[in-house]
């Protein structure tokens, strides 16, 4: 049995088919094949009713635009049923405003201006939701910073754009607001995505998106001269401001890529309507960059010749495509194949009625009964021109969509009940095994083999080295969630230097900072009976990140209030005595749970070429200990106490009377060991249940 | 562009092309213009915290006029923060009474919030290979383990030989920090072209797009 | 001192109460740990609204303006434009404000970027290389050895660029395999970031722990 | 103070990418770049999908770095991202709600959301509350995006931003709703955690190539080359001074 190619998605068809049983695109002509003397005179008007005709077959029973007819209000009202009630109540004329307005804000977004009353149109068949997403079909244009859209100009220019070319405005939209005008994507009015769908069905140019894509046939035109050329390359010259009435032609790229953009294919109503093209979603990944090597832009596809012919039709009548309405030019191609009446043109040319409803009208029906003369139809070869690359590329294409269709198993999230028992048991597992050494002062640590990490052994010896009572600053760098394990890691080394008689001056980039400050040196001083107002000064909070330590470091002092009568001068207190700049200090210690604020310190300090004054040590969360290390490797700071462990080991180093970190360390143990067990087991238990559950899975796909 | 939008797109390229210069040419007068825009995006700043707090203050204000689920709380919520703030307005950060309000209220609930990750941390990694069962995660979990158990003692035994005293410092410092040396990299350059985007104009989040 | 005292047990008291509550998240998110989540918000942002206004506003900018130094009063006058924000009818008043922390902020990323973090880390990753031949020459070329393959494929897993295929883009092979080392590093990284996490979660448990057996044994 | 010779290094970087975005973003955008497959991208495409079909909405937290710290540039690719998706959900009865812990980050989240709400054909008055401040210390922020996540409908969640420890609580709060989640950060320590409990999550530097990926425009896409060309160049840096180190020249 003879086979037709489908001139859009390649694949074969019986001979017999009207419409290719795979993308729907239509096989065959919806007219009779015309007679061969037929020819097509230059400045005749195209046909209402074979177009519309044709239109109503291609769009699936889309509603025609009559030539001549402004197709806005035609259209809208038309659709009057079909729209949602906020976009019928766009229409009330007391609502025009509003409808400016929306018109305007979308125009700012798409560089189109837009009549708004022709708004709701391109939803009409999809999911109303979708008109949003085509709203971003240009969002790649405004990307580009206002300044370099005129790079963009100046190469549009190159393509033959008059610079003089004023862009012309919609009836409308306000002068006002094509000033506002900055290039977004935006759905276009109805006829130009008619013209798009329309286009599509014949397999028009389908760019990619970027305006300056001129598609194939309009970059053909250029070459036909400055007159044509001029106005159809203006589009993406002046893309933001494209006059809608021109746009038909040159926007079946926008009316085109709004759909395509937007219609992620999960929306089967969506992929119904628009060729596999328009079903690939908005992501990069999702459309690829090869499909433009599908797209006729390459001037490859029987559907690009098609078109360059019928544009070449165009160029035969003398009529400049400036004075077409968008959705003639959009019906060319099509009316390439169709047949055509010579419609006599005089009234005495055409007959009146002499009977019937339409007694004494005078040229109400075709004065030729049936389709009449029609032309030779130019050649078309049925035969898909395609070489291996875009085969394979349409094969995955093809394989993209199915992947779309099939419903995707989203990950079952895991039963209620079951969930909240496994956390009922890790937490009552976990209480239980923490809470108990500490409800009974058990102590199972057991000996340590280990010695001193030297990180930890170094920050104890920089303290131990301190002059007595010497000034010490210490940045309280953390949040409050932190600070039981801060106060518990650093609790050893506070404790060190208040023996040591160290005075502190505390400061912190944390606005939470000053509390923590007070909290833990009065909880230290509630230990070891002393007035922490006689031992510590706290400076507050500095603003401002690496900036904020930057000024302190090179001025400590300045962040003290000024000196007020009656209010005791804090540059007098014990804390700050002897103390003007920060080299007085004898060891600057910052206590934080984040690498990048433990980061700034060592930085500001090397970048004021502190290092070598002041001893820098830093006792950090265990978290951030990989990340701090590196600068303790490369000589950066002097000490480095991470975590409960490192507390562990400067107590018993130091040998403090009043221990900290020994009382957390048993159930520190106990809660690791009992974790290490859950995630052991439960982390075997799940990887088996989880491979058993993908074999059916893979069994599936076999099938 | 509107005129206003276009004053906001000057003033994020020019501010930020000059505190950038700053930043690379320390020399007046570029590190000295650095340093005063700063310091007036940190005032900024000061101001935007306060616009915050009437952002937190109406949306609880409107649930609560809305009837909405949780508007004794909002209430509470806001009774709290404008206390709190005159509180804190009037008597200064570290007088003791604040000081002694955030040992009562903060300190404790957000130590406990950061306990409850015990539980959520270890349900999330027992159910991980459930969710996702490949190499690399069974790699995250091992060293999880390996890393959790050097840092232990055992009962009566003391630290775990072998693992804590070799492995765990092996893992920790040199494979670890190579990879976090790679990651930070890595953020470093999307950071520079993110950064790069905003001051070129293409970014433009405050009011523009 | 009784006052003291007395102040000190209904801090502890209401302390515990709010452990208590947020731990019974633990069971389900109920009102209990709503009520002290909510009062928490509230807390916390009243604090620092006034930290802000007494450790930020207060100097760098009330002070200065009170001493005469008119440079504060560009940021001033921004600052009052960006209260504009608390109504969205005169929002717009504030985007030059936004714009200049954005500016500002963008400005402070890409300089820490590359100041504080591009070039310092490899500076300090090819600093990392150096051998002490005080140590085991074997140990440490198999420490930097290491440490060049694991931030070298981490950084190559990250490439972006591909090649358009049948099964979708493609890399090369050569960054596909450097890409699936860099894997392995990169989840060994977590877990031990992991660990450490945990590990600070757990001492938070801890000291909630030992908190509230504290306060239990004031009671009994 | 950081050497001359450094700066100069360090501005000459930044201006040839700078450049090279530019010039890449003009000269490519007809043949768009191609990049690797990111699979959390795809199922946040579902997630999208299953959120306008169903009439859930979306939840974006922004993070709390600060506006002006180093660590605000993870933020300002969420922004993007959310402007990406406030699009794509804008016909949607419900528009995201994006949370942040940094005032300034709320007020860019309103803003962005607004110009998206501006951009679509939704007549219904623009609700600021869309864009909140949750807190304004990183736990008391998770704490207050809890409740809205368990009451406000929402179908997925997306964390984009600088988080810490305190994005195991929301992970968590997702997971119970039994909620798509998508998160990203710049921190280590909130990737690990994030390792462990996110449904989908992009590693390191994946955060910042969303707008690329989300085809937020030709800049976003232009980013990921120079990032691609710089990362060779470090590795080549990287390589050199290992070799060199080893001949005892540097």
């Amino acid at each position: 049995m003879a086979e037709i190619r489908c001139p859009m998605c390649g694949k074969p068809n019986p001979e017999e088919r009207e419409t290719c049983s795979f993308c729907q695109a239509r096989l065959k002509p919806l007219t009779a094949p015309p007679p061969a003397a037929s020819t097509i005179r230059a400045g005749e008007e195209p046909l209402k009713k074979p177009t519309s005709d044709l239109e109503r077959a291609a769009l699936g029973g889309g509603e025609s635009i009559p030539a001549g007819q402004e197709p806005t209000k035609k259209n809208t009202a038309e659709l009057e049923q079909a729209l949602p009630a906020w976009l019928r109540s766009l229409r009330q004329g007391e609502e025009d405003k509003a409808a400016e307005e929306l018109a305007a804000e979308s125009a700012d977004e798409t560089g189109l201006p837009l009549p708004s009353a022709a708004q709701p149109a391109p939803e009409e068949g999809l999911p109303d939701w979708l008109a949003g997403l085509g709203a971003q079909a240009q969002e790649e244009e405004e990307e580009l910073p206002d300044w370099l859209a005129g790079i963009r100009g100046k190469i549009g220019a190159e393509t033959g754009i008059p610079a003089s070319e004023e862009p012309i405005t919609h009836p409308l939209v306000g002068a006002e607001t094509l000033d506002r005008l900055e290039g977004e994507g935006s759905a276009p009015p109805a006829y130009e995505i008619a013209s798009g769908r329309m286009e599509a069905e014949i397999g028009g140019p389908q760019p990619s998106g970027g305006e300056e894509e001129l598609p194939d046939w309009l970059s053909k035109l250029e070459e036909t001269g400055p007159a044509e050329a001029a106005p159809e390359a203006a589009a993406p010259a002046f893309g933001e401001s494209l006059p809608d009435w021109l746009s038909g032609a040159g926007e079946a790229a926008p009316a085109e890529a709004a759909p395509e953009a937007a219609a992620p294919a999960f929306v089967m109503g969506a992929e119904e309507e628009l060729p596999p093209e328009s079903a690939a979603p908005v992501f990069a990944m999702e459309t690829p960059d090869w499909l433009s090597s599908l797209r006729p832009a390459e001037g490859q596809t029987p559907s690009a010749e098609r078109a360059g012919e019928s544009q070449a039709g165009m160029a035969e009548e003398e009529i400049a495509p400036a004075e077409l309405p968008s959705w003639v030019q959009a019906m060319r191609p099509v009316e390439a194949v169709v047949s055509e009446v010579e419609i006599p043109t005089t009234e005495e040319e055409q007959m009146t009625e002499s009977e019937g409803p339409l007694a004494g009208l005078r040229g109400v029906l075709p004065a030729v009964p049936g389709l009449g003369a029609v032309r030779k139809p130019p050649p078309y070869s049925i035969k898909l021109k395609v070489d291996e690359a875009q085969q394979r590329y349409a094969a995955y294409l093809e394989q993209l969509v199915k992947r779309e269709n099939q419903p995707r198993r989203p990950t079952a999230p895991p039963k209620a009940g079951a969930a909240n028992l496994l956390r009922w048991l890790i937490a009552l597992f976990l209480f239980l095994v923490v809470g108990l050494p500490l409800a009974g002062g058990l102590r199972l640590d057991g000996v340590n083999q280990f010695l001193t990490p030297p990180d930890v052994a170094a920050a104890s010896d920089v303290v131990s080295a301190l002059p007595d009572n010497a000034p010490v600053l210490v940045a309280f760098d953390y949040q409050p969630a932190l600070a039981g394990e801060l106060e518990a890691a650093a609790g050893p080394l506070m404790q060190h230097l208040f023996y040591r008689g160290a005075r502190l001056t505390c400061v912190s980039t944390h606005p939470m900072g000053p509390a923590l400050a007070e909290h833990f040196v009065g909880r230290l001083a509630e230990t070891q009976s002393f007035q922490p107002a006689d031992r510590s000064l706290n400076l507050g909070y500095l603003a401002g990140g690496a900036a904020g330590v930057f000024d302190f470091l090179l001025d400590p002092l300045a962040y003290l209030p000024p000196p007020a009568e009656g209010v005791p001068d804090p540059r007098q207190s014990v804390p700050l005595s002897g103390v003007q700049e920060l080299s007085d200090y004898a060891l600057l210690v910052v206590l934080t749970d984040d690498a990048e604020t433990g980061r700034i310190w060592v930085e500001q300090m090397t970048a004021l070429g502190l290092r070598d004054e002041v001893p820098l040590v830093m006792v950090v969360s265990a978290q951030a200990e990989p990340m701090m290390r590196p600068y303790y490797d490369s000589h950066q700071m002097d000490g480095l106490v991470s975590g409960l462990a490192g507390a562990r080991f400067y107590e018993q180093r130091v040998s403090l009377p009043l221990q900290t970190a020994a009382p957390y360390w048993s159930a520190f143990s106990l809660g690791l060991l009992l974790i290490v067990a859950i995630l052991a087991v439960g982390g075997v238990w799940n990887a088996v249940h989880a491979w058993r559950s993908r074999q059916p899975a893979a069994e599936e796909k076999e099938d | 562009m509107k005129l206003r939008g276009l004053l906001s797109t000057a003033f994020a390229i020019a501010f930020g092309l000059i505190v950038l210069l700053g930043y690379f040419l320390e020399f007046q007068p570029f590190y000295g213009l650095r340093l005063i825009f700063v310091e007036w995006a940190v005032i900024l700043a000061g101001f935007a915290v306060l616009v915050g707090l009437g952002n937190l203050v109406t949306v609880h204000i409107k649930k609560i006029r809305a009837r909405e689920k949780g508007g004794f709380y909002g209430l509470l919520l806001i009774f709290s923060l404008l206390m709190t703030f005159l509180a804190g307005l009037a008597w200064g950060p570290e007088h003791p009474n604040m000081v002694l309000l955030f040992r009562t209220v903060q300190f404790p609930v957000e130590a406990s919030l950061m306990a409850l990750l015990t539980v959520s941390l270890a349900y999330a990694s027992v159910r991980m290979l459930r969710r996702r069962l490949n190499l690399f995660s069974v790699v995250f979990l091992g060293t999880v383990l390996v890393i959790l158990l050097g840092t232990a003692s055992l009962p009566l035994l003391g630290d775990v030989p072998f693992v804590g005293d070799w492995v765990r410092p092996f893992v920790s410092q040199v494979i670890a920090g190579a990879g976090a040396r790679g990651i930070l990299i890595g953020v470093a350059l999307g950071t520079l072209t993110t950064g790069l985007r905003v001051l070129l104009g293409a970014d433009r989040p405050y009011g523009g797009k | 001192m009784t006052t003291t005292l007395s102040t000190e047990w209904i801090s502890g008291l209401v302390s515990f109460l709010l452990t208590v509550m947020v731990f019974s998240y633990l069971w389900k998110d109920n009102a209990l740990f709503r009520l002290a989540v909510y009062l928490f918000v509230g807390v916390s942002a009243g604090y620092v609204g006034a930290v802000v206004c007494r450790q930020v506003l207060l100097p760098r900018l009330v002070l200065p303006l009170l001493e005469g130094d008119l440079l504060v009063v560009f940021p001033l006058l921004l600052g009052l434009a960006l209260l504009g924000k608390l109504s969205r009818r005169t929002a717009a008043l504030g985007n030059p404000s936004l714009a200049l922390m954005v500016g500002v902020g963008a400005a402070v990323a890409v300089g820490g970027a590359v100041l504080g973090t591009l070039i310092p880390q490899v500076q300090a990753t090819i600093a990392h290389f150096e051998l002490d031949p005080n140590h085991s020459m074997a140990e440490q070329i198999l420490d930097a050895s290491t440490f060049l393959i694991g931030t070298v494929t981490t950084l190559a897993y990250f490439h972006y660029g591909a090649r358009p295929g049948v099964q979708g883009p493609q890399r090369s092979k050569l960054v596909t395999l450097l890409g699936w080392v860099g894997q392995i590093f990169v989840a060994i990284t977590f877990g031990v970031i992991f660990a450490g996490v945990y590990a600070a979660a757990l001492t938070a448990l801890i000291e909630r722990l030992s908190s509230l057996r504290l306060f239990l044994g004031l009671l009994f | 103070m950081t050497p001359l010779w450094l700066g100069l290094v360090g501005l000459v970087l930044v201006l040839v990418s700078g450049g090279a975005m530019l010039g890449l973003a003009v000269l490519r955008r007809k043949t768009p770049p191609t990049f690797r497959e990111i699979a959390a991208f795809q199922r946040l495409q579902d997630a999208i999908g299953r959120a306008v079909e169903d009439g859930s909405r979306l939840h974006l937290s922004l993070g709390r770095g600060g506006l002006v710290s180093p660590q605000n540039a993870s933020a300002l690719a969420g922004l993007s991202a959310l402007r990406r998706l406030a699009s794509l959900t804008s016909a949607s009865d419900n528009p995201p709600v994006a949370t942040a812990g940094d005032a300034g980050l709320a007020m860019l989240s309103q803003e962005t959301l607004y110009s998206a709400h501006l951009a679509s054909l939704v007549t219904t008055a623009f609700d600021p509350t869309t864009g909140r401040l949750t807190g304004l210390t990183p736990f008391s922020y998770a704490a207050g995006a809890l409740p809205i996540l368990s009451d406000e409908n929402i179908s997925a969640s997306i964390l984009l931003g600088n988080f810490g420890p305190e994005v195991g609580l929301l992970t968590e709060a997702d997971e119970r709703q039994g909620m798509f989640t998508l998160a990203a950060s710049d921190s280590l320590s909130a990737q690990a955690i994030l390792y462990a409990s996110a449904e989908e999550l992009l590693i390191g530097e994946e955060l910042f190539a969303s707008g690329a990926y989300l085809n937020a425009g030709p800049l976003h896409k232009s980013s990921l080359i120079v990032q691609d060309w710089l990362r060779w160049l470090v590795i080549v840096a990287l390589l050199l001074g290992f070799v060199l180190k080893l001949a005892g020249v540097l």
